[in-house]
Parts: structure tokens; C-alpha cells; sequence
């Protein structure tokens, strides 16, 4: 059968009228925020999360941050010997860990560089504030994220990479 | 297109062998008979890219033989390179708003060498034999000013006022030399070395702060467990 | 561009500078219009000055600098893993795309090549966010035009792309997943097959504007003939991309001498149209998109397996030297002339940024058109601002 | 209206006049804002549009309505303050002498004029001088560029709409809209009268001009020229907000219901609908409904190609009107009054 060829007009006309009767009968792509949420996958960088026993104040997230947003203070401490009779053993006990989330552009180099799996991203989005001061994360608010953080996925076939699994 | 010569294809061992690029090799020597003495250096990587350095006066010369007789007719960009080293450094340890510049180090060049603070720095390329040339030339501190080139590569234009405006750099016969980027009253050049940053100068930078024993505490061991 | 046209535009515009001088003759005075900095049509802060007589215009004098966040000075004090941070906000709509160029650059300095993995996998992003930045302009033009429409189709699908993205690298915009030597991570399982289904969703989008715009007798009547950009020209201004091939000039960094990404192993098409008007710069577009749904597909099929990066040094520092390396982003060529001094950070980094270039004609291109097409002819060269200001 | 209103007191019947005119005007334009701008819009954009405001969000009239009375009123200093205030009533103006002459059932009209249709599309051409007033007075390049490239369409598009109404006209053999929509009720088609004549079928080359010329007048794209958001920001209106904004907002979807509403009357037949006799009581009540309904369905056509297509240039836009639709107008005319002459 030969094509009647329509005018480019009333095809047009065609498009938006299928997508018309599609969202009717089968619903839109948009979803009612509040009420309905879509879930980031796993690796969405929302928000960081801390796992302060992890953490040593070794201070390279801070210093290769590169919006100077983490700020760290720390003190050492001589903490008990590990057998009876040994040394103690000197520690660096975290005083402070923020970081400013009206700084932060989310680039994750700081968990990239954490070198004793102290920092994870999670998915989490909703943590918008009214005023700015109070995007500065504290040690607290950041250890509260870490029940957020999803397990680490498995990989596409023909990976070598590690899978590594978070610390609860 | 490549063509070995005699002398390589009978060697045995081809890997040792540092690369030829015979285009590259070719276009230079060409260049060299076309501009003589105005070629300062130049330099080839091969199968990589290829650079020359011009003399001032020829730089106006260098765009209308490569666009007339190499078919450069490409412009990709032109830019310019301060090669002072940094006075500040990183600014990393920006504790105080206005510290002392540190000593600058000695300055030293890159490809194709310099002798001056200031290059230009542009790029043209063959769209048809898929070839490109960085081209450098040196400018005296004392005379900041060169020929336009946008009489021969309008696209020229525009990356010679943000140039000028960046480096402080005067481009000669530009049909409209005003400000690309800035407002028409900034002072100063913010692409030079020593313009200061200022984000990195008004914050100290967090990671200056290390963990240091608790005041009373001596330290002994230098090790820190995990 | 044949040279019929060729004639024909400058027939057209020695018309209109007639037409403006017997104008200023009987003293009709021009009235000075500013198109921005806050216009619903410049997407960003451009400004563009026109002096126009009635609606025609006379000269029209872009005035940027409103978004100029001083990436190349930024770039002398962060160290090239920082350097990926900065450079992916360029051009926020492909940004991964941004990433590579600089990534590559800093491999050539250090002499390091990603692995086979690293590099399909690296390509097929690359593509992704050409996809996520053209359908884009494939909707915008639409709605530069007045229709309202496909911006949303475009919004739509551009989303499962963007999921895509996300997925892989965690960052739906500024991804910054590309490294020196490789990439962060792999690909988390079942990644694969979802793509599959995204690109059928994008064909599909590619047809819908087919049909919706391109098909359109209006949309034609405003593209064809409109901004037409002679190729000599083109090449003089430094246009690159879809801008230039729409001129018909066959040049596609992608398969000419491209480094690092596996283009050349894949079977595929550099679309070129001859006119060189504003819709054949749609129209390229349109099928490019069409042509990396094409590249993804081969490399979903073809990825190797093996590690995604290489063995490089916990600090990176770069050797020094000097190098630039191009590649075929969504906006056109981007370039990065990299100059270390085996340093932390680079010394200097130039970025050649497509859209700057791209938008350097309208001076030239804008002369004696209505305003409507100055619209039009903006809207299909395709810019953006990160890109024009840096 | 005026067999129900004949014993009431004169500022009783005025009072109910305005009630009812003013339910006239604002109920079709909260429709079509609704069903269409709101809903089918976002439906052809694979969106849900408002639906926080009420069921549905059908409520969100109310919203809209409530937030541009709470904006504030800017008057751009160097604007015409008088005639800046002014602009939007006489567009206003025109909207609600439009809706006179439109009936909704055999005895419901405003007022039932020998010349009603003349009169309608000369009052329609009002709204012109307000947006020509708007754009002078708001001192903005923008709202100028709109204004003149309204005039400029206004003016080419009115022709074409009345060279197709007076297809219509001659067909009836009457100017009375009232008559029109007896002549399409009692009409035959051919000899065969079992639908009336709605002159849709008749003078379907005058409907399709007509709807064309009403997009256009109605400033809706693919002839947004005047209000073009991205090359004019919003042309005329650019300097308005707040409750001025609103007048105009009204005025173009109220304008938009009653040319929709004209265009069904005057080819869909109107309040009639086939099968009953024009006559019965009955319309007097079913009327305004069956009125609505045909309106929606022009106005769901006006909105689709709203939705659908870009916008024309100015130029275009004079040569489709010029080159066009007139002389396809005028022959529409000859065509029609030579059979009117045969049969």
C-alpha cells in the first residue's frame, strides 16, 4: 500500500495527540515529589556520611578537599597497651569533623582519598535547610548518614574490580 | 603516507627505534625555508604534535603562509603564557591576608624554550589533513604589543581581547580592542602570575591544622596507630 | 556549501547593509535593543547588544564575561585530580565529556594509557553525555521557536540518560568519574541491559522530533536559509562540531586522529548536510545523536574485560612538558593545552572551549537578519555558557 | 434573557445582566485554563500539571488568581501612568462586549442586534488600541516591539476572519446571530435536512480561515509573535504584574472561550443540536451546556495547535494573511454566492 505522505503539520499534530492519550491511559513520566520518591541508585552521590571509629584525623580529605570545606581538629592521646606490660600506644582522637554542604561540590574526592574507609556517599537527598549555616554537617549529623549508606553493588560481567563492603 | 627510509627497514630491532613523523618533519622544514631566519625553534613529538617559535615580527607573516600555503585553515585558539613562577605558590598556606610574595624561582620554558616572561600562544590546524601547529612567539616585557592576526583569522578576534585583557598583552590593528570578559574598568591583569587569587587568600586553608598532642602531653613515639 | 548560496548570502546581506544605508539616509533612527543578560532565549547570562533598524538588524555585539568564573587561573592552583572538579562545570549539560580531554592530556604528559576496559567504558560515557547534551538542544529549539513541547520530550528522556550517568558514576551532572590512568570504579551489574532499553527510549525521542519539528513546515520555514555559514568562514571563525559539518565540512575528531577513546573501533558515520543553515545545524545534530546510540550499542557488545585502571602513583605528578590533546565534545572541539613544570598542579592549562569559538560569527552572522532569527540562529548554534565564559 | 427578565425592576435586571455576564465571561476562560493550559498541556508533555490545589488540581485557579493579587503592583517609572493603568481594562472591555452578542438558547442573549455579528468583530478589534496602549505606555523596547507586532497582526488577521464570516453571512441571509444559528438549526443540506446546516460542512474553507485568523488574533502560536517569549520576553505584557498582569491573563483565555464560542456558533450550529425543535423551551436550558461543549471542542483545537507548533516571523505571518488567506477567503466568498445564487 502506498504511504499517503501528510503534511508535516498534522503529523506533528499526531505526536502530541499519541502522548496526549499515552499519559491517560498510562500514566506520566513525572512522579508527585513529596508524596511519591524516586530512589538514586546506590552510587548517587547525595550525601557523606562518616564512620567515625574509622576515622584517625589524618586530615587528607581535608587537604585535598578542593573547596576547602572539611575541617578537622584532632589531639593524640596515649590510648591503653594491647597486651599487658606493652607500651601505650598513641592515638589521634577526632574532636571535631564538619563539613560545610554549601561549600561542597560533591566531587568525592575526599572519600576517594580516605585511606581507612572512614567516609561513604549515600543516596540521600533531603537534607535542604532554611538557613545556610545549618549545611554544615557536624560529626554527629555526619555518623547519623551512615545508616543511610547502601551496600556496595556487584559489578558488570568482565570487571576485575573489588567489590568492597561497608562497615556497620 | 609515511614513508621509511631504506635505512630503517632493514633494521632488526624496530622498537628501539625513536619514531619518525615524516608529515610533521616535513611541514617544519618546509616552514623553514618559508620564514628562514624568523623560525626560532621548533619541535616536534612524534606522531603527537608539533610546535615552532616565531620571531614578533613574523607573526603576522607565519598565519598568512600557513593559511595560504599549508591550508591551515583552521583557527583553533590563540592564548598567551606568563612563565613567571607563581609567587604564592598553591596559596595553601594563606594564614595572613597579605603575605610576603616568596622569592620567585629562577623561570624556566617549555617546549620550544623562550627567553621572555610572555609568549602567545596559538593554534591552527588542517581540517582536510587532520594536521596542527602550536605556534609561540616571545614578547618583551618592554613592548607587550603584536600584530593582530584577525585581519587574516577573524575567529582571532575575540581570543586576542580576552588576551589582552587577561595578560595585558596590545594587539595592533584589532577592529575592536575593548574588554571580552571584564568590566571596562578592571584594574589589572588576573591571568598574570602575580595577580593574587583572592578565594584562596581570604580563608586559611583547613588542612594547615594538624594533630598535635594535648598541651602538657610530651611526645615520645613518632609512629600513630590506625 | 555550494557556491550558489554562498552568493546568495552575501547577495542578501549587501541587500540589507543597502537597505540600512538608504534607512539612515532619510534619517530613520535605529533603536538600540538589549537581548539579555537575563533573556528567556540565551539560556545563561549572554548579553547581546543589536542595533536595529524596525525589526532588522544592523550589528549585533555580544557581551559575555556575567558567568566568568576564571577556570584557567583556578586550574594553577589544584592538582590535576582537582582539575577533573572544576572542568566537568564547564559544560554542565555534557559533562563527562569535558573530563576526557583533560584526562588525556595529563596521560600524555605521564606517558600512561588507560586500560582497554577503561577506554570503552570511558567512550561510551563520552557518548552518553553527548546524548544528554544534544537531546537537550534537539528540545530547546523547539521551544526558542515557540513550541513548547519538545523541550519537555527532551527534558523526559534525557532524564533515563542522565539515570544512566548516575548510575555509573554517582553524579547525574558533574560526574567526575574519569582519572588519570583509568576510571573510578566499573560498571555495577545490570547496567548494561538498562542502557539497551534507554537508547531504544532515545531513538524513539529522535523519531518524535523528527515528526514534531523537523517535519514541521513552520519549523522549516524559520530554519532554512537562516544563518547560513559558508564553510571557509566557518573555518576561519573556528566552528566546530555539528556547526561545522552542517557546512559540509567532513571533519569529526572522533574518527580523525582522535587519542584515547576507542572511536575508531566501532562502525559508524560522520553526518555532514551541504546548506549550512540553521536547520541543517538541527539536522546534524539529530542524526549524531542517532549515530552515538549506534557507538554505545557496539561498545555495550564489545566491552573487554579486564581492571579500569592503570598503575599510576598514589600523588600524581605530572612530568613536564607541554601538550594539548582535542576531542569531539557535544558542543564541538575542546582542547586542553596542558603545561606542567612536574608540579602538583599544573602550571598553565588553556582551555579551548567550543562554544567560545562557536559563538564568535554571530557578529558577522547576525548582520541584517529580523530578531526572530536572531533567536534562531543563537538557539542553533548551540551554546553554553560555562562553555563561552569558562 | 429578555423574556425572563421582563417584569423585573431595571436595577434588578442590570444586576443580574452584570452577574450573569460576568459568569460568561470568566466561567469559559477558567475552563479553558484549566482543562487546557493546565491539563492538556502538561498531558501532551507527559506530565500531570497541577494537581496539589484541590481534586485533581482543579483548584488551582484559585491559587493562581490568589497569588497574583498578593504580588506587588510595579510601575515602571518611566512608564505612561495613565494609560499603563489604563491598558488593561479596554482590553478587558473588548472581551466583555463580545460576549453581547453570542445567545446561548432561543431566548438567552444580551442584547439581539440586527448587525450582531458587525457587531461583535468590530468590538473584538478594541482589545487592539489596549495592547497598543500597554506597549507605548510600559516605556520598554520589548512591550513596543510586541505592541506594533500585534497591531500589525491584528489588523492582518481581521479581514481574513470577517471575508470568512461573510461566507457564512450570505449563506444565512441575515446578520442577526441569533438568525444565523435558526438558519443552521432549520437548514438542509442538499435536501437532506435531518442535521440542520451547521455551515461547518458548507463552508468548511471559511471555518478552517476562521480558526486560523482566531489563533492569530487570539495571539496564540503559531502566531505569538506579539507576546513571543523568547525573542520579547513577553512583548507587551513585559512590564506587568500583579493584578494588571492578571486583567490581561483573563482577557486572553476569556477572548479565547467567546471567539471559540463565536467560531462554534456560527459553523457548529450554537446552542441547537440536531434532532429537536430550535424552538422548545428545553434550549433555554440545555443551551449554555451544548454551547460550552462546541466551544470546548474549537477551543481544544485552537490549544492543540497551541501546543503543537512553533511560532511564524513576522513576515511569514504578513504573507500567509496577504498572500493567502485573504484572496482564499475572497473566492470562498464568490463560490459561496454564486450557489447561494443556484440553489
Amino acid at each position: 500500500m502506498r504511504k499517503i505522505k501528510l503534511p508535516g503539520l498534522i503529523k506533528g499534530l499526531g505526536v502530541t495527540f499519541k502522548t496526549l492519550v499515552r499519559t491517560l491511559t498510562k500514566g506520566s513520566h513525572t512522579v508527585q515529589y513529596p508524596r511519591v520518591k524516586e530512589s538514586p541508585p546506590p552510587r548517587a552521590r547525595g550525601v557523606i556520611a562518616l564512620h567515625e571509629e574509622n576515622c584517625t584525623a589524618c586530615m587528607l580529605c581535608a587537604r585535598e578537599c578542593p573547596d576547602w570545606c572539611i575541617y578537622i581538629e584532632g589531639h593524640k592521646y596515649k590510648a591503653p597497651p594491647r597486651r599487658p606490660g606493652g607500651k601505650p600506644r598513641k592515638k589521634n582522637a577526632l574532636d571535631r569533623f564538619d563539613i560545610d554542604f554549601s561549600l561542597c561540590m560533591f566531587c568525592g574526592i575526599c572519600v576517594d582519598v580516605c585511606p581507612f574507609e572512614a567516609l561513604f556517599w549515600t543516596p540521600e537527598y533531603e537534607y535542604s535547610e532554611l538557613k545556610i549555616a545549618d549545611l554544615l554537617h557536624d560529626k554527629t549529623l555526619l555518623s547519623q548518614w551512615m545508616e543511610t549508606v547502601p551496600d556496595f553493588e556487584d559489578y558488570e560481567a568482565g570487571s576485575e574490580a573489588k567489590k568492597l563492603t561497608v562497615p556497620r | 603516507m609515511i614513508q621509511l627510509s631504506s635505512h630503517e627497514e632493514t633494521t632488526e630491532e624496530e622498537i628501539e627505534i625513536p619514531k619518525r613523523d615524516d608529515i610533521r618533519e616535513d611541514l617544519i622544514s618546509k616552514l623553514k625555508d618559508d620564514l628562514g631566519e624568523s623560525l626560532v625553534a621548533t619541535e616536534i613529538i612524534a606522531e603527537v604534535d608539533v610546535w615552532a617559535r616565531v620571531t614578533k615580527e613574523a607573526w603576522l607573516e607565519t598565519a598568512q603562509i600557513l593559511l595560504t600555503r599549508y591550508n591551515m585553515k583552521y583557527f583553533n585558539f590563540l592564548s598567551a603564557i606568563d612563565w613567571l613562577p607563581s609567587p604564592f605558590g598553591r596559596d595553601m598556606d594563606a594564614q595572613v591576608d597579605q603575605p610576603e610574595p616568596v622569592t620567585p624561582e629562577e623561570m624556566t620554558w617549555g617546549t620550544t624554550g623562550g627567553e621572555t616572561r610572555f609568549q602567545l600562544l596559538a593554534r591552527v590546524h588542517d581540517p582536510e589533513n587532520h594536521l596542527g601547529i602550536s605556534l609561540k612567539v616571545d614578547l618583551e616585557d618592554t613592548d607587550l604589543s603584536i600584530e593582530s592576526w584577525s585581519s587574516i583569522y577573524p575567529g582571532a578576534d575575540w581570543h586576542e581581547r580576552e588576551v589582552s585583557e587577561m595578560f595585558g598583552i596590545t594587539f595592533l590593528n584589532h577592529p575592536n580592542p575593548v574588554k571580552l570578559y571584564l568590566p571596562g574598568d578592571f584594574e589589572g591583569y588576573p591571568m598574570r602570575k602575580d595577580f593574587a587569587l583572592l578565594a584562596r587568600r581570604i580563608k586559611p586553608w583547613p588542612g594547615i591544622v594538624d594533630v598535635e598532642d594535648m598541651p602538657g602531653e610530651e611526645s615520645e613515639e613518632d609512629e600513630v596507630d590506625a | 556549501m555550494s557556491d550558489t548560496a554562498d552568493t546568495k548570502q552575501m547577495a542578501y546581506i549587501a541587500a540589507q547593509a543597502a537597505d540600512a544605508r538608504v534607512n539612515l539616509e532619510i534619517e530613520t533612527e535605529g533603536m538600540t535593543l538589549n537581548i539579555g543578560p537575563q533573556h528567556p532565549a540565551t539560556h545563561g547570562t549572554l548579553r547581546i547588544v543589536v542595533r536595529l533598524d524596525g525589526e532588522q538588524v544592523i550589528s549585533a555585539d555580544p557581551l559575555m564575561g556575567y558567568m566568568h568564573r576564571g577556570y584557567e587561573k583556578l586550574t594553577e592552583v589544584r592538582t590535576y585530580p582537582q582539575v577533573t572538579t572544576l572542568v566537568n562545570r564547564i559544560d554542565w549539560l555534557g559533562s563527562f565529556a569535558n573530563e576526557v580531554p583533560f584526562i588525556l592530556a595529563a596521560e600524555q604528559l605521564m606517558e600512561v594509557e588507560a586500560p582497554p576496559r577503561a577506554q570503552w567504558i570511558r567512550t561510551a560515557l563520552f557518548e552518553m553525555s553527548r546524548i544528554a547534551n544534544v537531546v537537550l538542544f534537539l528540545g530547546d529549539m523547539g521551544v526558542q521557536l515557540g513550541a513548547v513541547t519538545p523541550v519537555f520530550f527532551a527534558f523526559r528522556d534525557r532524564e533515563f540518560i542522565l539515570n544512566q550517568i548516575e548510575a555509573v558514576t554517582g553524579g547525574r551532572f558533574h560526574p567526575n568519574f574519569d582519572r588519570i590512568g583509568g576510571l573510578k570504579d566499573d560498571l555495577p551489574k545490570g547496567w548494561i541491559d538498562e542502557t539497551r532499553g534507554v537508547l531504544k527510549r532515545i531513538r524513539n525521542f529522535c523519531d518524535e522530533i523528527e515528526t514534531l519539528v523537523v517535519g514541521n513546515e513552520i519549523f522549516q520555514s524559520r530554519t532554512r536559509n537562516i544563518g547560513v555559514i559558508p564553510a571557509d568562514i566557518g573555518l576561519s571563525y573556528g566552528l566546530s562540531g555539528a556547526n561545522i559539518r552542517s557546512s559540509g565540512v567532513d571533519w569529526d575528531i572522533r574518527r580523525d586522529g582522535g587519542v584515547g577513546l576507542v572511536h575508531n573501533e566501532l562502525d559508524w558515520k560522520v553526518w555532514t548536510h551541504p546548506d549550512g543553515d540553521s536547520f541543517a545545524r538541527f539536522w546534524v545534530r539529530l542524526q549524531e545523536v542517532r549515530e552515538s546510540c549506534t557507538m554505545i550499542e557496539q561498545i555495550l557488545d564489545g566491552i573487554p574485560s579486564g581492571p579500569v585502571m592503570a598503575k599510576v602513583p598514589r600523588i600524581i605528578k605530572v612530568p613536564a612538558g607541554e601538550a594539548y590533546v582535542e576531542t569531539e565534545n557535544p558542543l564541538g572541539v575542546m582542547g586542553y593545552y596542558v603545561i606542567s613544570k612536574g608540579d602538583l598542579t599544573p602550571f598553565r592549562v588553556k582551555i579551548r572551549s567550543a562554544s567560545f569559538n562557536n559563538v564568535s560569527i554571530t557578529p558577522w552572522l547576525l548582520k541584517g537578519v529580523y530578531v526572530p532569527d536572531v533567536i534562531s540562529i543563537l538557539a542553533s548554534l548551540y551554546f553554553i555558557l560555562g562553555d563561552i565564559d569558562r | 434573557m429578555s423574556v425572563v427578565l421582563a417584569d423585573l425592576a431595571y436595577w434588578q435586571e442590570t444586576t443580574i445582566r452584570l452577574l450573569v455576564g460576568l459568569i460568561a465571561v470568566l466561567l469559559p476562560a477558567g475552563t479553558l485554563v484549566y482543562l487546557f493550559l493546565f491539563k492538556m498541556m502538561s498531558f501532551m508533555q507527559s506530565r500531570l500539571g497541577p494537581m496539589e490545589a484541590g481534586p485533581y488540581g482543579s483548584l488551582q485557579l484559585l491559587a493562581e488568581v490568589g497569588k497574583f493579587l498578593q504580588k506587588e503592583d510595579i510601575l515602571p517609572k518611566a512608564a505612561d501612568r495613565l494609560i499603563f493603568k489604563l491598558a488593561p481594562f479596554v482590553v478587558l472591555i473588548s472581551t466583555f462586549l463580545l460576549i453581547l452578542v453570542i445567545p446561548a438558547g432561543p431566548d438567552l442573549w444580551f442584547i439581539d442586534v440586527d448587525t450582531g455579528i458587525f457587531l461583535g468583530l468590530a468590538v473584538s478589534s478594541i482589545s487592539v488600541i489596549g495592547i497598543l496602549m500597554a506597549g507605548w505606555a510600559s516605556s520598554s523596547k520589548y512591550s513596543l516591539l510586541g505592541a506594533l507586532r500585534a497591531t500589525g497582526q491584528l489588523i492582518a488577521y481581521e479581514l481574513p476572519m470577517v471575508l470568512a464570516v461573510v461566507g457564512v453571512i450570505i449563506q444565512a441571509g441575515t446578520l442577526n446571530v441569533q438568525e444565523i444559528v435558526m438558519a443552521q438549526a432549520t437548514g438542509e443540506i442538499f435536501g437532506f435536512g435531518g442535521i440542520g446546516n451547521p455551515y461547518v460542512i458548507t463552508q468548511f474553507v471559511g471555518f478552517l480561515i476562521f480558526l486560523i485568523a482566531v489563533q492569530a488574533e487570539l495571539t496564540q502560536p503559531p502566531f505569538d509573535m506579539p507576546v513571543a517569549e523568547s525573542e520579547l520576553v513577553t512583548g507587551y505584557l513585559t512590564e506587568y504584574s500583579g493584578l494588571r498582569f492578571l486583567m490581561f491573563f483573563i482577557g486572553e483565555f476569556a477572548t479565547a472561550a467567546i471567539f471559540s464560542a463565536l467560531a462554534a456558533t456560527l459553523f457548529l450550529g450554537g446552542w441547537y443540536v440536531p434532532g429537536l425543535e430550535p424552538t422548545d423551551n428545553l434550549f433555554n436550558v440545555i443551551g449554555p451546556i451544548v454551547l460550552l461543549g462546541k466551544m470546548l471542542l474549537v477551543a481544544f483545537f485552537i490549544f492543540w495547535f497551541r501546543f503543537t507548533y512553533p511560532r511564524f516571523r513576522e513576515d511569514q505571518l504578513q504573507q500567509l494573511a496577504w498572500k493567502v488567506l485573504i484572496p482564499l477567503s475572497l473566492v470562498n466568498i464568490v463560490i459561496t454566492g454564486v450557489l447561494k445564487v443556484v440553489f
